[in-house]
């Protein structure tokens, strides 16, 4: 598996994305500096996490007019796999490639945490099964997901929510903390509608080795390595 | 020429800020504050002065960068 | 020898605008003397911050000598950026604390904002990747009318920095006490990680090499930063507004990677950061400790806003800003790598073998102009480089003992009848209660490093990649920073060695031992003979500790002047140590683990005695009472017992009995994993 | 009642976000731009019509709560 990292100026979580694909899951993996125009042949690309140019105006609002972001367009277009963590996923919805948009958390401050989140729907990062519940950290300050009711009813119809935030025993009770940040329907990730990009606030790689408290984000790259290994 | 640029949060969308603006200023006992939204003013000085252009100039500025549609929506004056 | 030229609207120098500027008249008769001319305006500001108690320590350099700064482990002391020890494999970790008090009483956001982009430069101007970050926060007390605010402000701006740039907070200390009403102290800390043959000094070595600026442009932002520092609050605040500095995480992100990329190449002679008092300290210090001169094109300086002079350009404090010395022919590579991470780069002046701190600029030359007027530099300053540094005003201020009527005060048989109810007042009040509420606001796990989080033990405990041709190693090491200021108080000596045993118990406490440490003393005013004797006393009392517990002192920083209105802050000299595990496997949480395990408390009770403890301030209202003291032999013996228990894996948590006593110390392991526990006391 | 407060950073303090607008606008073509600043505005809904009353109160509510004196200003508007 050849797994293409972008690297925006202001990215920081981009040593962590490439850290647990590369070292821990074992694949091939490198970074795709914003200015480069071509992902160098990857299989999949990692959005990864951070303030890509200093989340000035709003977050991952100025990183879409990157050189490199036009190739991630084409590798999108042609169905390649994407995983856009936290500012990723901000760029992703910024791109337009993922419906909706990330806003200021209700509590108005930065929240860094340990959550859990529960698959909703199946895909190339979510094989893992339906109800499987995860401990995932989340450290974001514009995580609260918005869409608009329509929006909202085909995210549903055609089974794009990845993750939702819930208790550890996978249940969603109304206004529990939970949901750390009061996304809308409590959405923690979201596929496009042709299920290979996928935008989630929690970081799977800040989770993908025992010392650092729990693996239960290596699921993802695995689920990812079975979905490029069955192609 | 001088522009100023307006970002709002469009009516349905919630607004975290706004309404801690409302119960900080209720608090400070200004009783007579219902609600309150908050939003981003944007100020450009730009080179040249046609009007029309600028016009044309600002509304796809907006459109392309300084408003997000799904969740803002934006106004502008031009100040020459 | 004439004096150089002023600019238009400068006024002459004189003894009534150096007072102004902050020097004492004996000072300004040392400069007539010294030059034998009247300085330039430009000169007498160059001067001014120069001898500032934050640049000079002129109140503390007599004192600070007396600190341990040798060890087999310390592979750079003080005098640099920032310090160093050895963690093995031919690695060093760099570290250092700064204080940015007094900005951050005007604006608390970017006050605190900014001392933490200062520290990381610090840090990564030895060429060091700064790999975790720690904060020590003073606060008046909870219902004070501006404490809400003040702690709002500062931990979003540490946040806002530190959560941007990428390096995590995972860990600090809070304490809320009156005398921080009207002066807060935010104390930031930054740990890097460098090849030790790799590190970068502030030299401007090599005659003739190219003075490189790189980053941010100059603006007017906090003139005269350094001497604010060192000048008191009252009345008065209002005039000194716009000293606040204000930072781009963002821009020192790019400052951050272009250098480490400079740095890689080779082609640089010496480094420094623009911290207090901006382009002149980096410099003229850098030219001090080679022993060279430098001359400065203040034409060349990038700028962001009009009609800036020479004084202003020299004394801004504008954020996110380096100083390089490259070797000359070399300077392409500076520029081909500024250019790759869009950063503002020019070549500002050159070293030479003058020993002199020459700077020219022309007259009504200002870029922002439609036609600038030809650049035609004339000399504005001409100073010895030592006359601003070795030759710096150095006092030994007098001292008064306060005398000592601190009697024992210990549990009398009127002890309060409900104890449960005093220990639920103690855990729920703001010096003891959860700190949660804080770090989460900190991205404390940004880098895929932090194998104990905050909360989860005495000390933090952060996994470091260290990387070089044959492969990456991960090491692992414990980083806290303390300090209870009521101790030192009571007596500075004990109080000030009772910090460095806290600090060092809490890394022994995870599993690590103890390899360096790094301080921010911040004392009232050192002209009061009382305050100066308390400065004293608690440097002989760091001294003494460091010695016992094997911690010798590797960078640090003094901050005088912390008083309102003639009332000082309670003596708070903060240190953090940097300690190593041998293994993973010996780390430990605070929290107990199993039900049936058995607690076992280990070394000698404090017989009672409560001077200085929450429960006493709280109950009595006031800090009284001698403190329990200490026995560095004893705590030396205890500390090596507790680190063979962690490595040897004998025990399964541990936790340090500070504020709050055993009863705190056994709530705060219950809470932790949900646990209860029965005590039966000896 | 309605105002719109404007809350700006003061002339001579640094204003990454306004830099980064500049400069993305300009890498978008747009290359009239010459400076951009980002600032706040606050709507608010007031109870009440009296002008005289609402104009001293937001501006206490501006100098309490709305600007950092430090370093930001502020402006007003009342609009019927």
């Amino acid at each position: 598996m050849r797994v293409a990292v972008v690297q925006f100026p202001g990215s920081n979580a981009d040593w962590d994305a490439l850290h647990a694909v590369r070292d821990v899951l074992g694949a091939d993996a490198w970074y795709a500096f914003h200015k480069e125009i071509s992902l160098g042949g990857a299989d999949a690309v990692v959005i990864p996490g951070g303030f890509s140019y200093g989340d000035y105006l709003r977050a991952g609002a100025i990183a879409r007019f990157s050189p490199i972001v036009s190739a991630v367009r084409g590798f999108a277009e042609r169905g390649g796999p994407i995983l856009g963590i936290c500012n990723g996923f901000q760029v992703l919805t910024e791109m337009g490639l993922l419906p909706g948009a990330l806003t200021r958390n209700a509590h108005l401050r930065f929240e860094c945490r340990d959550i859990f989140v529960r698959v909703e729907n199946d895909g190339p990062f979510t094989d893992m099964g339906q109800g499987q519940v995860l401990q995932l950290p989340v450290a974001h300050a514009d995580g609260r997901y918005q869409c608009s009711p329509e929006t909202l009813r085909q995210l549903h119809a055609n089974n794009q929510v990845a993750f939702r935030y819930c208790t550890r025993h996978g249940d969603a009770p109304e206004g529990s903390p939970a949901n750390p940040n009061g996304a809308v329907d409590d959405i923690a990730g979201v596929y496009n509608r042709d299920k290979n990009v996928l935008g989630m606030m929690p970081h799977p790689e800040r989770a993908s080795e025992a010392i650092l408290g729990n693996d239960d984000g290596l699921s993802l790259f695995q689920s990812l390595r079975r979905h490029l290994g069955a192609q | 020429m001088k522009a100023n640029i307006f970002v709002t949060l469009k009516r349905e969308v919630l607004d975290p800020e706004g309404d801690a603006v409302r119960r900080s200023l209720r608090s400070l006992g200004f009783e007579e504050v219902k609600a309150a939204r908050v939003g981003k003013l944007i100020e450009l000085e730009l080179h040249g002065d046609d009007r029309e252009s600028a016009e044309s100039h600002i509304r796809s500025m907006c459109e392309k960068l300084l408003a997000n549609p799904v969740i803002e929506d934006f106004h502008y004056e031009i100040l020459d | 020898m004439t004096t150089p030229e002023n600019f238009p609207g400068e006024p002459d120098a004189s003894a009534e605008l150096a007072r102004k500027f902050g020097l004492a008249d004996d000072e300004w008769e040392r400069v007539l003397s010294t030059l034998s001319r009247k300085p330039s305006y430009a000169e007498l500001g160059v001067i001014s911050v120069m001898w500032s108690e934050h640049c000079s320590y002129k109140s503390s350099r007599v004192h600070l000598s007396r600190l341990p700064t040798e060890g087999p482990q310390v592979v750079q002391g003080p005098g640099e950026n920032a310090g160093a020890v050895d963690i093995g494999d031919g690695f060093c970790a760099v570290f250092k604390m700064e204080s940015h008090n007094h900005p951050s009483y005007i604006e608390p956001y970017q006050g605190a904002a900014t001392g933490v982009g200062g520290i990381l430069r610090d840090v990564f101007t030895m060429g060091a990747r700064p790999v975790a970050s720690l904060n020590s926060l003073r606060f008046g007390r909870p219902d004070h009318p501006k404490t809400p605010h003040l702690l709002k402000g500062v931990v979003a701006g540490i946040g806002g920095y530190g959560n941007c740039i990428g390096v995590p907070t995972v860990g600090g200390e809070v304490q809320f006490d009156a005398s921080y009403d009207g002066n807060i102290l935010v104390n930031a800390f930054t740990v890097g990680i460098a090849k030790t043959d790799e590190l970068f000094f502030g030299r401007a070595e090599g005659i003739g090499n190219p003075i490189i600026y790189v980053g941010a442009k100059t603006g007017r932002d906090g003139i005269h930063g350094a001497t604010m520092a060192s000048a008191e609050f009252g009345e008065e605040t209002d005039s000194k507004l716009p000293t606040v500095q204000v930072g781009d995480p963002f821009m020192e992100k790019l400052l951050l990677e272009a250098c480490l990329e400079i740095f890689a190449t080779g082609c640089l002679s010496g480094v420094q950061d623009m911290g207090a008092a901006g382009l002149t300290s980096s410099s003229v210090e850098m030219a001090a400790r080679a022993g060279n001169g430098i001359e400065l094109d203040l034409d060349a300086i990038p700028r962001r806003t009009r009609a800036l002079s020479p004084y202003e350009m020299l004394l801004s404090e504008s954020q996110e800003r380096m100083l390089m010395v490259a070797k000359r022919g070399r300077e392409h590579e500076v520029f081909d790598i500024c250019a790759k991470w869009d950063l503002d780069v020019s070549i500002v002046g050159r070293v030479t073998s003058s020993g002199r701190f020459v700077c020219k600029a022309t007259p009504g030359h200002d870029p922002f102009d439609d036609a600038p007027t030809e650049p035609d530099p004339v000399v504005v300053v001409d100073l010895p480089v030592d006359l601003l540094t070795d030759c710096a005003p150095k006092y030994d201020r007098p001292q008064e003992a306060r005398p000592d009527a601190a009697t024992l005060v210990t549990l009398t048989d009127d002890a309060p009848g409900n104890l449960g109810a005093e220990m639920l007042r103690l855990i729920g009040s703001p010096n003891i209660g959860s700190r949660s509420w804080i770090w989460r606001q900190y991205d404390h796990i940004v880098g895929d490093g932090t194998v104990v989080r905050p909360g989860d033990g005495d000390a933090a405990v952060i996994r470091v990649f260290c990387q070089d041709t044959d492969g990456t190693q991960e090491k692992f090491l414990a980083i806290s920073a303390d300090c209870n200021a009521r101790h030192v108080e009571l007596d500075p000596f004990l109080g000030a060695a009772m910090a460095v045993a806290e600090c060092t118990r809490n890394v022994v406490c995870v599993g690590a031992k103890p390899l360096g440490l790094t301080d921010c003393l911040n004392f009232g005013n050192p002209e009061v003979p009382e305050q100066m004797w308390r400065f004293a006393r608690a440097i002989d009392g760091l001294a003494t500790a460091c010695t016992a517990l094997g911690a010798p002192v590797v960078s640090g920083n003094v901050s005088f002047y912390n008083e309102t209105d003639g009332k000082s802050i309670l003596p708070t000299p903060t240190v953090a140590v940097v300690g190593q595990l041998e293994d993973p496997a010996h780390r430990l949480g605070l929290g107990f683990l199993n039900e049936g395990d058995v607690i076992a408390h280990l070394g000698r009770p404090s017989r009672g005695v409560l001077g200085g403890s929450e429960w006493l301030v709280q109950t009595m209202g006031s800090i009284t009472g001698a403190p329990v003291g200490i026995d560095l032999d004893a705590e030396a013996a205890l500390q090596q017992a507790m680190l063979e228990l962690a490595q040897r894996q004998l025990v399964r948590s541990a936790h340090d009995i500070s504020d709050g006593g055993i009863a705190m110390c056994v709530a705060e392991a219950c809470i932790a994993n949900g646990h209860g526990a029965r005590i039966s006391l000896p």
